[in-house]
C-alpha cells in the first residue's frame, strides 16, 4: 500500500495528461507563470490570448531542444502539443472571422487518466513479470516443421544419385539471353508425374538430353517432394530408387 | 495423454484452447482438463518449463527462475511501454470500444500518435466504427494485449477507483 | 542443469550450439555436454519432446510419434483467417481486379497489412496495374483461394443482396 500511494502522490497530473511539459516558465503584461498553467487558464477561457506573445514562449522551447529535450522526449513532446494548440488558438483569433471553431469541448469530459494510475502500475508490474517468462517465438523460424522421416535413406545415397545424374548431362546452353524460368512447383508438377508406384532409379526417370541446370533443377524438385511426402526414395543393392509418396500432390498452385 | 499434450503444446506457438486440444488429440476434453492439471504438476516438479493459462488457452513458456540463462542466450528486446502508452492502453482496455475522441477526452492529451504505436505492437486494434455522425473508429484491445501482459482474459484487469469504473454500456459487445 | 538446460533451449528456438549454452548458463561446456546427455535420455523417457543436434546445435522438437495430434492442430490454425482478412479478401473477390486504394476505401480501414497476409496465403494475387496515374497494382483472387473456399469458379460466389454491403457472414459459413 504504501509504494502504491507514493507513487500516486508522486504522480504530477498537468492538465496535458500524466506527462508534464518541461517547465517553461512565461512572463509578460498578460500572464505569469508555467506553460502548462497558460495551457490550462486558455482552455478555460480565462485568459485573452491575444495578449499572450508567443513567440517568447517558442524561442525558450526551442532553447529548452538544444539544451535538455535528448534527456525527456515525451517532456518535449507534450509541450509542443501545448505549444501548438495555443498558436492555433490564436490564429484563430487572429482571423476576422467571428466563428472561431470550438477545439476542444470533448476535453471537458470526465473522468481523466488520473483514475487509472492504479492500473498502469499495476500493468507496469504484469509488464515486468511477464518479461521473465519466455514462449517459444515460432516467429523466427517460420512455420514449425515435423521431423522428418526418410527411413534408411543417407544423404549421402541421394548425393550418389545426384552424382550420377550430373555425370551424363549437357553442358548448358550459353546464348540463351531470358531462358524461360519454371517456378519450383511447377518443376514439382513434372517430376510427380515422372515418377510412378514402381520404384524407378534416378538415371530411368530423366529423360536425354537434358542440361546441367535442367538436372539441378529435377534434383532439388524431387527432395521438395520428398519432403512433403509426394514422393519417396528407398536403397536396393547400393543405388536409391524413387516412387510416388503416399500423399497426393495438392491441387496445382495458383500461377 | 501428458507426453501428447506436452508435444502438441510445444509445437503451437499460439494459447491453445481445451477445445482445440481435444480435437487434436482426438479425445473428450475433459480428459484434456485431467492431461493437463496432471501435465503441468508433472512439469512443475521435473522440468524447466510451465504451463500457463494466457490469452484464453494454454500454453508452454520457460519457468521465471531460468529467466537469467534464457535472457543471456536470446539477448530480447525489451519492449516496456513508456507512461504514456501503457496510459493510452489502459484506457483502451477499461472503457473499450472507444474512439480516439473519447481516449483524447479522458487523457486531456492528444493520443493519435500512441494509439498507432499500440496498433503497431498489436496491443490495440481497430474493432469497428461508432454509429453517430463521422462514424469514428472504435478501438479495443487484443489477444496480444492479454498475452503480454499475462492475462487470461479481460476480467482480469485490476480493479479500479470509483469513477473510472467500467460502465454496463462501456461493457457492450464489440460492434464489428 | 537439465531443467535449465531445457528452459534455454525450449526459448532458444534455434539450434544453440554448446559454446552459446556454456555462456547463457555461466558453466564449463563439458558441464553442458554432461547436462544435455543426461537432459536428453530423460526426455525420451518421461516427455513428447526431443533433443535433436542439427546445424551444429542443439535444438528440441516433438517426437514424431505424434506427428499426427501436432499436424491437427496447426493445421486449421495456418488456414483459420481473422474476420479483417476474411473481409479484405472478400472485396478482392466480388470487386476484383481492384486496387489497394479501392479496397480501403470499401472498407475504411487501411488494407496493406490485410492484403499483405493475403499475398502470402497465396489467396489474392496481383492480376496488373490499372492504366491511371501511378499505375497502381491490381489484386485478384487465385486458384488457390477457389480450392480453398471450395468453389469451381468465381461465378460461384454468393450472389449479395442489391444494395446490400459487403459482410464477412457471406464467406464464413464455408470456412474449414
Amino acid at each position: 500500500m504504501s509504494s502504491r500511494s507514493k507513487a500516486l502522490a508522486e504522480a504530477k497530473i498537468s492538465p496535458l495528461g500524466l506527462c508534464a511539459p518541461p517547465p517553461l516558465i512565461i512572463e509578460c503584461d498578460a500572464f505569469s507563470g508555467s506553460l502548462s498553467t497558460l495551457f490550462t487558464v486558455v482552455r478555460q477561457h480565462k485568459i485573452d490570448l491575444l495578449g499572450v506573445p508567443l513567440l517568447p514562449i517558442c524561442q525558450a522551447y526551442f532553447l529548452y531542444m538544444l539544451e535538455a529535450a535528448g534527456n525527456d522526449l515525451e517532456s518535449s513532446a507534450t509541450a509542443l502539443v501545448a505549444l501548438a494548440y495555443l498558436l492555433e488558438r490564436k490564429a484563430w483569433l487572429l482571423l476576422p472571422s467571428e466563428a472561431e471553431p470550438e477545439m476542444d469541448a470533448p476535453l471537458e469530459i470526465e473522468p481523466n487518466a488520473y483514475e487509472y494510475e492504479a492500473a498502469i502500475e499495476t500493468l507496469q508490474v504484469w509488464q515486468a513479470e511477464r518479461e521473465q517468462l519466455f514462449f517459444r517465438s515460432g516467429r523466427e523460424s517460420g512455420h514449425y516443421e515435423m521431423p522428418m522421416e526418410i527411413g534408411q535413406i543417407t544423404p549421402a545415397d541421394l548425393a550418389r544419385a545426384f552424382e550420377s545424374l550430373l555425370a551424363r548431362a549437357q553442358p548448358d546452353l550459353l546464348e540463351r539471353l531470358a531462358p524461360p524460368r519454371r517456378s519450383l512447383s511447377e518443376q514439382m508438377g513434372i517430376v510427380f508425374h515422372a515418377l510412378s508406384s514402381d520404384a524407378k532409379a534416378l538415371d530411368e526417370l530423366m529423360v536425354d538430353p537434358f542440361t546441367r541446370n535442367e538436372a539441378v533443377w529435377w534434383f532439388l524438385a524431387l527432395l521438395e517432394l520428398i519432403r512433403v511426402g509426394q514422393a519417396s526414395a528407398e536403397v536396393r543393392d547400393g543405388d536409391v530408387f524413387f516412387s510416388r509418396g503416399k500423399q497426393e500432390p495438392k491441387e496445382p498452385a495458383s500461377i | 495423454m501428458a507426453k501428447a499434450l506436452e508435444a502438441v503444446l510445444f509445437a503451437a506457438d499460439l494459447p491453445a484452447s481445451v477445445a482445440s486440444l481435444a480435437e487434436a488429440l482426438e479425445v473428450e476434453e475433459a480428459e484434456i482438463e485431467r492431461g493437463l492439471q496432471e501435465f503441468g504438476s508433472r512439469l512443475a516438479e521435473t522440468s524447466g518449463l510451465q504451463l500457463v493459462k494466457i490469452a484464453g488457452g494454454y500454453q508452454l513458456c520457460t519457468n521465471p527462475i531460468y529467466a537469467r540463462p534464457v535472457a543471456k542466450l536470446l539477448k530480447p528486446q525489451k519492449q516496456r511501454l513508456s507512461r504514456s502508452l501503457l496510459e493510452c492502453l489502459a484506457v483502451v482496455a477499461y472503457r473499450q470500444p472507444i474512439t480516439l475522441a473519447e481516449i483524447d477526452s479522458v487523457r486531456g492529451v492528444q493520443s493519435d500518435y500512441s494509439i498507432r504505436q499500440l496498433l503497431e505492437r498489436r496491443l490495440v486494434r481497430e474493432v469497428g466504427r461508432r454509429s453517430t455522425p463521422g462514424r469514428p473508429l472504435l478501438y479495443g484491445t487484443t489477444q496480444q494485449f492479454l498475452h503480454q501482459f499475462a492475462m487470461d482474459d479481460l476480467s482480469q484487469l485490476p480493479v479500479l477507483a470509483e469513477g473510472a469504473q467500467l460502465k454496463n454500456d462501456d461493457l457492450q459487445p464489440m460492434l464489428l
